[in-house]
């Protein structure tokens, strides 16, 4: 049995020089996490940051805290060629529970989500059935975070739905 | 469906990327000192080789960088995937 | 009763009696059998007939070579045609027909077919139905009728289909001994192992075999190995599933068949899976097929392959004749002639080679067969069944002609011609085959992929053999993946028959080959050794060309019995040898896949994502009909009750122009753009001057491909010194961000810019009328609202009914407007306030129909609908948005030859002469519709709406030089032919001054 | 040339057939030939028939690198079709289709042309706006078109899923009722036997290897058989045009893509019109044997390996059922590749080059079968008149730089 929750968080999308260390260390200075520069993992402490690509993240935090976060971004990264943008109203998360999981998503998902490869802290950019994700490996619960783009939503659901005999709750964080 | 390693994120399927045609066409400086003709071999003659050819690919549901493919046409075998910035010599 | 069947054997459950029919006679089988196992039981030897023939054919095989028993099973919705009978695994409650024969399989009347068939040789339908060339439509639906085998299901299909990605070490196609040799290797030494069998069980000729392993039944074996294989946690065993596909870069394709062999009311789940699996190593180990023996009349019933008489005799327990003449020219088939006999069947050999067999032939001896070496079968006797077998002696290479015959009482003839290796995903790989001079078949070659061909799949006919090339396979592919290669006890398989073949391709007959009964090469297309020869006779020669022009090989079995024999004819006419002739190359699928397991779960409501705003939900309890718009669901109108679209939009764009309206404009693109270089890439991408663009304001802009043409269009607007923010039309908005970032990282990787697609996060709402203002006051903005501070073509951060939002005054309607950006949390909510708020107004929402209408009044240009990908912004009379300061991308296009040409079509308004007729889009518009044809066309409608506010109807249209030929009557020629008077006019139709979004 | 005929037949079956001659010889090349055509696919051979029989250029040899009809030529879905969207183009292949119509009676050769209608789906409002253009435009031309309805197509077509619940539904669709599909292989084998009786040596296992000029001009072709001089040389190689212009120092405005097909196993007839899905990418007839044949989309990279990628045949069973959709139940036999050449506005190029004496016939993309005749009796015009018909002169290649494109991509129906 697989557990879905639809959670309400917020989202923030990075974009910065990650060779520069002004950069990283304004990151960790306004965040509290370190910046994941190795591909294809996540940081976490209050909240989760994503690497997306060598100059690009995604931050997942409570939707509360995004105005407050987004403040402290800007401040810290003051003076550097970034880009930081609220996507909270952009954004979908899912939160996908339960031993099946790998199971479920391989059916519609080319990555390779066997344990020994894709392990908590692993996250990945890729397509889910038709809509592009982004899936992250948050506890060894196991539970998987799943974030897709708000318009493509209930699509998912809908496939979800299909492919699943999965339990559908929504929670706030 | 071709494996394609993305330089970021490493090998993932065909079906997360979007390919981009001939690497290494450099738009001209000045496109008004071109003839016509010359505007046209820009615009629309590729190698189009049948073997070795360097080629763009976007890691579109991935990473959203370009990058630089080697791939032989005839059997798809793959001998080199880099960054833009890396063997710059595409761009002579 | 179940008259072939054995007392005792098999691997069949006796206590489970299955109940079937068969061409609606009732028939019993057990669980384990397949369905052709359980025909012969019953007795059953016409079970098809041939393509076009229509000659009564029986079961040849036991596996996916079978070309005879094609069958329809099932009916109404869940039937399922052209299934191989010897492949079907019989269930209760089975409905199982010929695909073939009318009446009926034993009466054909099409049999006809057989006293013209010297006239119906390899092409003859190319030669003739020529004359009189009208007739051939009533030809054609006479070959179309005759044709075809089973047919497909009338409705649609009930069951659910799904895919399954999967990633491992070792991939092993086929579990027969070396398969399962492989896995047990592979397995042990930890690596991730894939193992599918296209049957419902594992263990491949050892299902069949006699075969003592370590002297212990090979099936003993068998089952403790697949037991041990079931423990380890790094196998997946997949039966009945097919690899069936093998492409580039090692991805090979499985279709696994879930619920097909389960009785019908207890079918429940997905029906089937396909496994797209992505392999690091695969190990091909897919057997061999038996070759028939190519002489006359040999596809009558009763004629089959000897190894599938084997496998009928010890898989299934069933016996298919009682007096059998075994003709080979191997020692695989003496094997058959002993089981045969043990089976209490009488049987005699008959060996074409001189020197008759190795070492088993005293074994047959001994037991009491006769051996007639160095004879042939030249014909049979019997049609729906064949009664006995003419024997003739083998003259060694001469080609034809017998010296004398005599006849042999019998209704089983099990045939071996040798053996040809499934060497099929070997070249699906890209692997070249090569000719094996002593085993006489085509062996894998060179390996292109990550690949390794073992067992009789590659050649080695010794069960020994298999054993260890598949142990050593499984062991070398682990080790490749980084695994440590263990030791693995192979068992000893005690003495092995030895496996001499000398080559017989076409058995001598007693007449010439084109006068000879014929010698089928493909039975299920009826391709025959005369068929070659013409082929040849008429310049085919090349194999492929033989192939197509005979059908040899195109038949639902693939050519798994013919190819090899038809290359050997093709050979013996060019007097060339057969790797000379040609090899095949092979093509997915190995057997036949459904559509419904290659489409998986896309299909229904899954076939394509729909998209949906925020505000979707709004929409539907509105009753809107949505438009669908890429992958977009927009509401297109929304009707009260009793209005169609035409009241409905009437009624929307009144309402709009003379109070207040309100869209959803959510789904345009959004990106937003920042950097110290944020100017100069847009500079260089759009064609109007950024750089003198202020802080707060907008601009309408446009982005052309470098071959000039109009590409896509939208606002932009100047958040800051290095802030932009775009919108793109809604098709093209992850185009046009995929092509900005193309630039900026192929081309200019020395701009810092960062592009960040917005389009979900914010919703836009479109506040549109001479009310609109009002509205916002009346739910409280934060900002002055009015012409002197926020005018036409600005935007400001506000806060608007309490809640944060991006305010821009554009107007894509010419009325004053307002678009709200919003978070998309917080639409559904700002959507409901305004439309409460607005009651006082009259608010009308409208949908896509009405946005059309009122910006076709205004003139406004819809890129790709209005535009086609041939249109320069001077056709649309954008000339005034090109930039003279400086190069943008597709300017220097604009000044070819045929850019500037004079007559090119330029938009302009139509209107109908005769006030009333609204044209439909699309139609063309000529000078002179009684020309003659061709019509030369001068342009053609691309827009076209009744305007209430006008109270006329209004169009747009691309006419050549149309700007300059206002006031010129023309005429627009209907599809129906009829024919209506335009005038041409100003696109702009509607406040020209545009007085009205200034306000 | 032995008459092919009702009669011919049943005389040659009394001899047991043993008195059938070759369709073609198979000739040694000779040193010279007025017009070397580099390509025995349909277009190649249809040009040397139409130079000998319109032209009375008789001394002309086809060189194939292989066996005729053996590259698209017998790899395609077989669909002939004229109801192109721009004038230049619908009258080029107009010309064709009524070639088409006398062609089995021409060659003596039946090539099973049957024009059971071609229906183009709309799916969309913007999807009709391009029907109700591409057919009023037709109509103009000459071209039999017309706009039918949903309702029309379930009557002619009563598997077709015409609900308007589904994800794409049906809105209508352009109907060309003398379109249809023709036995693809046929059509190499009739033109190859009909020029060959006209004098053309058609020379299999023949790869040119070098285009030999001399000063700008043509002088013949380097083979792996020797060198063949010619006075005018005709290329016409599907899948390998930029190779040959490589050979000849010319660059094409072309890229070379694979393009997938399938086949379904034999039935009985269940379809009798040849249904085409822009929008959902897959278009489907069923074959006089019994085979449903289904057209898959281009894939996106270079591809010379007759061969694509898996998914792009997943997207077309999803597209085929989602408009047939009994027709899951139904199981694909085969599958394969062919090579296509794409300009950049999915028009075809026949045109003289800037070498003397060498013409280039190439670029077809996708729609190169259906032209097949009217593209050889073009092309043997612009070689025997040494300029274009005026059929063709749009088609030449100085439209790159003119910017004088016929954009089918545009607003056309599908590329086809």
């Amino acid at each position: 049995m697989t557990e879905v929750k639809r959670i309400d968080l917020g989202h923030i999308n990075l974009r910065g020089d990650a060779g520069d260390d002004r950069f990283a260390d304004g990151v960790e200075a306004a965040l509290g996490l370190t910046l994941p520069v190795d591909p294809n993992t996540l940081s976490e402490s209050d909240h989760r940051m994503y690497w997306l690509g060598p100059d690009e993240w995604q931050v997942v935090a409570d939707r509360k805290n995004v105005p407050v976060l987004l403040k402290k971004l800007e401040d810290a990264l003051v003076d550097q060629h970034v880009s930081i943008n609220d996507l909270s109203g952009g954004q979908v998360t899912l939160h996908l529970a339960g031993a099946d999981v790998p199971e479920l998503l391989a059916k519609a998902c080319t990555l390779d989500l066997h344990p020994s490869v894709f392990g908590v802290g692993d996250c990945a950019q890729s397509g889910l059935a038709k809509a592009n994700v982004l899936i992250g490996y948050i506890d060894v619960a196991p539970v998987y975070e799943i974030i897709v783009r708000r318009s493509f939503s209930e699509y998912l659901l809908r496939w979800l739905r299909q492919n699943s005999h999965f339990q559908v709750g929504t929670a706030s964080s | 469906m071709l494996l394609i390693s993305c330089p970021y994120c490493g090998a993932r399927a065909e079906t997360e990327f979007s390919y981009g045609g001939e690497a290494g066409i450099e738009r001209p400086k000045d496109p008004h000192a071109l003839s016509d003709a010359e505007w046209a071999d820009y615009l629309f003659m590729r190698k189009n080789p049948r073997g070795l050819h360097t080629e763009l690919w976007i890691h579109a549901q991935g990473c959203r960088r370009w990058f630089k493919v080697e791939r032989d046409t005839v059997s798809y075998k793959i001998t080199s995937s880099r960054e833009l910035s890396l063997g710059a010599s595409e761009k002579e | 009763m179940q008259r072939n069947r054995l007392e005792n054997g098999g691997r069949i459950d006796r206590s489970q009696v299955l109940h079937f029919r068969f061409n609606g006679k009732k028939l019993e089988g057990y669980r384990g059998d397949s369905l052709a196992s359980a025909l012969l039981a019953n007795g059953v030897t016409v079970v098809g007939r041939s393509f076009k023939l229509h000659r009564p054919r029986g079961i040849v095989g036991s596996g996916a070579e079978e070309p005879n028993a094609i069958m329809q099973i099932g009916k109404g919705a869940t039937t399922q045609p052209n299934l191989r009978a010897t492949q079907v695994e019989v269930y209760d409650g089975m409905i199982a027909r010929s695909t073939k024969g009318w009446p009926s399989v034993n009466y054909d009347i099409s049999a006809i077919n057989n006293v013209f068939s010297r006239a119906l040789g390899a092409g003859f339908y190319y030669k003739t139905f020529m004359r009189p060339q009208a007739l051939w439509r009533l030809y054609e639906k006479i070959i179309r009728k005759s044709a075809g085998f089973g047919k497909a299901p009338k409705v649609a299909d009930p069951d659910s289909y799904e895919h399954r990605n999967a990633h491992c070490d070792v991939l092993i196609a086929g579990a027969g001994p070396a398969g399962i040799m492989a896995a047990l290797a592979a397995g042990l030494s930890g690596a991730r192992v894939i193992i599918a069998d296209e049957q419902c069980e594992f263990g491949g000729s050892l299902l069949a075999s006699t075969a003592m392993f370590d002297d212990l039944p090979a099936t003993d074996w068998l089952d403790d190995t697949l037991a041990a294989l079931a423990e380890m946690g790094n196998i997946t065993m997949l039966p009945r599933s097919t690899v069936f596909g093998y492409y580039d870069h090692n991805f090979v394709t499985i279709a696994e068949r879930c619920t097909d062999h389960r009785n019908e009311a207890e079918r429940h789940g997905v029906r089937q899976r396909l496994w797209r699996v992505r392999a690091k190593q695969v190990v091909l180990a897919q057997g061999a097929f038996e070759r028939p023996l190519v002489f006359c009349n040999n596809d009558r019933p009763g004629v089959m392959q000897a190894s599938a008489v084997s496998t009928y005799l010890h898989r299934y327990a069933v016996r298919p004749g009682d007096r059998a003449v075994v003709f080979t020219n191997n020692d695989s088939a003496y094997q058959t002639a002993i089981d045969l006999l043990r089976a209490g069947a009488t049987v005699a050999i008959v060996d074409s080679r001189p020197g008759g067999a190795g070492a088993i032939s005293q074994s047959a001896t001994a037991a009491g067969i006769p051996v007639l070496a160095g004879h042939i079968v030249v014909d049979v006797n019997g049609g729906k069944r064949i009664t006995g077998v003419r024997v003739g002696k083998w003259l060694g290479e001469a080609p034809q002609v017998v010296a004398s015959s005599m006849l042999i009482d019998c209704d089983l003839l099990a045939m071996s011609g040798g053996w040809s290796p499934a060497v099929h995903l070997h070249s699906q790989a890209g692997g070249k085959n090569v000719w094996d001079d002593e085993l006489y078949c085509f062996v894998p070659g060179e390996s292109t992929q990550a690949n390794q061909s073992v067992g009789s799949g590659n050649g080695k006919w010794l069960l020994s053999d298999c054993l260890q090339e598949g142990l050593a396979a499984g062991n070398n592919a682990a080790s490749r993946c980084g695994f440590k290669p263990c030791d693995v006890a192979v068992p000893e398989t005690g003495s092995n028959i030895e496996a001499s073949i000398e080559p017989l391709w076409r058995v001598p007959s007693e007449e010439d080959p084109d006068h000879c009964p014929k010698q089928f090469i493909d039975f299920q297309n009826d391709v025959c050794v005369s068929d070659v020869r013409l082929a040849v006779r008429e310049g085919y020669r090349n194999v492929e060309h033989v192939k197509r022009y005979t059908a040899l090989g195109f038949g639902t079995d693939q050519g798994k019995l013919g190819n090899i024999n038809g290359m050997a004819v093709v050979a013996e006419c060019l007097g060339k040898s057969i790797p000379d002739v040609g090899t095949t190359t092979f093509r997915p699928a190995y057997t036949p896949v459904t559509f419904g397991v290659l489409a998986g779960d896309s299909v229904g409501e899954l076939f394509e994502p729909v998209r949906t705003t925020a505000i979707h939900e709004w929409h539907e309890a509105a009753a809107a009909p949505f438009e669908v718009v890429g992958q977009w669901h927009r509401p297109w109108y929304f009707p009260k009750k009793g209005e169609d679209l035409q009241v409905a939009v009437e009624r929307e764009c009144l309402a709009t122009r003379n109070s207040l309206g309100i869209m959803d404009a959510s789904t345009l693109g959004k990106i937003d753009v920042r950097g110290p270089d944020a100017v100069e890439f847009l500079e260089r991408v759009y064609t109007h001057n950024i750089g003198k663009m202020k802080v707060g304001r907008c601009a309408y802009g446009i982005l052309l491909g470098e071959d000039g043409m109009l590409m896509d269009d939208g606002v932009m607007a100047r958040l800051g010194e290095q802030h932009f923010y775009l919108t793109t039309t809604t098709g093209g908005a992850a185009s046009v961000l995929s092509w900005l970032e193309s630039w900026l990282q192929t081309e200019w990787p020395e701009l810092d810019v960062y592009l960040t697609s917005l389009t979900d996060h914010f919703s836009t709402i479109a506040v549109v009328g001479p009310n609109s203002r009002r509205l916002l006051q009346k739910i409280g903005c934060d900002i002055d609202l009015d012409k002197e501070n926020f005018p036409f073509m600005s935007v400001k951060g506000a806060e608007l009914g309490g809640t944060q939002v991006q305010l821009f005054r554009v107007s894509f309607s010419g009325e004053l407007a307002f678009e709200v950006n919003i978070d998309s949390n917080n639409a559904l909510q700002m959507w409901n306030m305004l439309i409460d708020a607005g009651q006082e107004f009259d608010i009308t929402p409208y949908g896509t129909e009405t946005m059309h209408v009122l910006r076709a009044e205004k003139g406004f240009v819809i890129v790709g609908q209005d535009t086609d990908g041939s249109v320069t912004p001077g056709d649309v009379g954008m000339n005034w948005l090109l930039s003279k300061d400086k190069d943008f991308l597709g300017k220097r296009s604009l000044s070819r030859p045929d850019s500037i040409r004079h007559d090119r079509k330029q938009l302009v308004g139509l209107l109908s002469v005769d006030e009333k007729t609204v044209l439909p889009e699309g139609v063309q518009i000529v000078v002179d519709p009684d020309l003659p044809q061709p019509v030369p066309m001068c342009g053609y409608i691309s827009s076209s709406y009744f305007s209430a506010c006008l109270g006329h109807p209004i169009a747009l249209a691309l006419v050549e030089n149309g700007r300059a030929r206002k006031g010129e009557i023309l005429y627009a020629v209907l599809t129906d032919g009829s024919v209506v008077e335009v005038r041409i006019v100003s696109s702009i139709f509607y406040d020209a001054k545009g007085e009205r979004q200034n306000d | 040339m032995k008459k092919y005929s009702v009669v011919s037949l049943l005389r040659n079956a009394l001899s047991y057939n043993r008195n059938w001659t070759e369709a073609w010889r198979s000739p040694a090349p000779q040193r010279e030939y007025d017009v070397v055509i580099v390509g025995g696919g349909g277009h190649g051979l249809a040009t040397a028939y139409y130079l000998a029989k319109e032209h009375g250029i008789r001394n002309v040899a086809v060189l194939e690198k292989g066996w005729i009809g053996g590259g698209n030529t017998g790899r395609n879905t077989t669909i002939v079709r004229s109801n192109y969207l721009w004038t230049e183009a619908s009258l080029l292949y107009e010309k064709s289709l009524k070639l088409w119509e006398g062609l089995s009676q021409d060659l003596n050769y039946n090539v099973m042309f049957s024009q059971r209608g071609v229906y183009n789906l709309g799916h969309n409002l913007q999807d009709m706006r391009d029907i109700e253009r591409r057919v009023a435009a037709n109509r103009l031309n000459g071209i039999d078109a017309e706009v039918v309805t949903a309702e029309q197509i379930k009557n002619a077509v009563p598997l077709i899923n015409t609900s308007s619940n589904v994800r794409y539904p049906i809105l209508g669709a352009s109907l060309q009722r003398r379109g249809g599909v023709a036995r693809h292989d046929a059509v190499a084998w009739g033109f190859a036997r009909a020029a060959d009786a006209l004098g053309v040596d058609i020379i299999q296992q023949c790869e040119v290897t070098g285009i030999n000029r001399d000063r700008g001009r043509v002088t013949g072709v380097e083979t792996t058989r020797g060198t063949i001089n010619a006075k005018k040389v005709g290329v016409v190689v599907a899948g390998n045009a930029s190779v040959l212009g490589d050979m000849a120092g010319l660059r094409l405005p072309i890229e070379s893509h694979p393009l997938q097909a399938l086949v379904s196993e034999p039935m009985k007839p269940v379809l009798d019109a040849v249904i085409m899905s822009n929008a959902v990418h897959g278009y489907i007839s069923q074959s006089d044997k019994g085979e449903l044949v289904i057209g898959a989309g281009i894939d996106a990279y270079i591809g010379y390996g007759q061969r694509g990628s898996f998914q792009t045949i997943e997207h077309t069973m999803e597209a085929i059922i989602a408009l047939f959709p009994m027709f899951s139940r139904v199981r694909m036999l085969r599958q394969w590749g062919g090579i296509v050449d794409i300009c950049p506005d999915a028009c075809p190029i026949i045109s003289k080059t800037s070498v003397d004496g060498l013409y280039f016939n190439c670029g077809w993309g996708t729609g190169g079968f259906k032209a097949t005749p009217g593209s050889g009796w073009t092309f043997a015009h612009t070689i025997a008149q040494n300029q274009p018909h005026e059929l063709n002169a749009p088609f030449d290649l100085r439209r790159f730089e003119t910017g004088a494109l016929i954009d089918e991509h545009g607003a056309a129906a599908v590329a086809h």
